[in-house]
């Protein structure tokens, strides 16, 4: 299990790659399901160039524990990796990493999703859009869309 | 014998006001009236109390770190 | 779109990766839901040594198209990336790979769910186990476990 | 005038048969009983013509290709 907060952009693939070689899951996981969130360059059909993402670090740090802890309890998982950007984002970044291994495929799909809504309603970050207007605090994240 | 009080996002730049310390406070709402010299609570306002959720009306004790900001985005 | 029908082995990481490089996606999806199935090296709590995935390759390429076509009716998609192995497999090796490109995380993983228990119940694929005792073909998918 | 006839899986290793043409059914039941000199039709058996999810009841011509096979295991 394992979450990173990052200032730097990061190649998911690569990152899920290398975690799965790090651990000693060789042989035992069936399933992998992942997702990514990633920085597109419009937003209410506005053209967004650049992002800022806040966090509350320690907060932050808790809270991706805790939600990892919390889905381990739920679902039979073998492995989690959870990764998000803060800082400077430009349009086309990975904003958010999740990875799910499990013996079978319903575990992993289940938690990666529930893992997704909880990060976002949970966890301590704040986006600020660049627009051709200037800078805007993303209001709230859409409701499972 | 203090609280540490922090702000994040668009919550503090509205404020204007920088993370500092109060001096007590008995419960998260009196620790916003107090660090804010009250200001209105914003809709949707949140806090946490020592990194969890909690409600203006719960208690706050010398040494806690409670932080105030508007809805996550995150994700 | 692309769909890939592999006798050899593949890094499900890079495959990805290189299909989303190779594509005109570039800062238009928000989401990328993934799935990967991999050989274990035990089932039912036998120790499983090889398998081979025996296809039926005119109507597998048929269904592999079909799903996909269903699955951009049914949700608003990006792009699919479909991939699956066949011939002679070895534990720890991947058998499936699923991922979806979408605006908005909902359709990426509600697709790429629906299209793991359609590809698992409706495309011509069977897995036939080397086990301690002999071979024995797998004789049913477990129902979404 | 033909119509081609393929066996999958533990089904062709069953029936010890290869894939082979017959000269004429009017449907795939008929297809099988033919092309396996009345062999018993396993439990689960399933059948496809011309790459489409068919019935043992449906109707065959001149030209199609019918398969027959056990419930696939993919994924």
């Amino acid at each position: 299990m394992a979450t990173y907060i990052l200032e730097q952009s990061f190649n998911p693939w690569e990152s899920i790659s290398e975690h799965q070689k790090s651990t000693t899951l060789h042989n035992q996981f069936g399933a992998t399901a992942t997702f990514i969130g990633t920085m597109r360059d419009f937003n209410d059909n506005e053209t967004v160039s650049a992002m800022m993402l806040e966090h509350y670090p320690a907060m932050t740090q808790h809270y991706l524990e805790k939600l990892i802890n919390e889905a381990k309890k739920k679902w039979d998982l073998l492995d989690i990796l959870i990764i998000h950007r803060v800082g400077n984002i430009e349009p086309g970044d990975p904003i958010m990493l999740i990875a799910c291994w499990s013996s079978h495929r319903r575990a992993s799909l289940e938690a990666c999703s529930w893992l997704i809504e909880e990060l976002k309603h949970r966890a301590p970050f704040w986006k600020k859009e660049t627009r051709i207007n200037g800078e805007y605090w993303v209001e709230k994240n859409t409701d499972g869309l | 014998m203090s609280i540490q009080v922090k702000f994040f996002a668009s919550l503090k730049e509205t404020l204007n006001i920088d993370d500092h310390d109060i001096k007590s406070a008995t419960t998260a709402g009196e620790a916003w009236d107090i660090a804010t010299t009250n200001a209105e609570r914003p809709d949707n306002l949140l806090v946490a109390i020592n990194l969890e959720y909690a409600q203006f009306e719960s208690t706050v004790k010398d040494g806690d770190e409670i932080a105030f900001f508007p809805p996550v985005t995150g994700g």
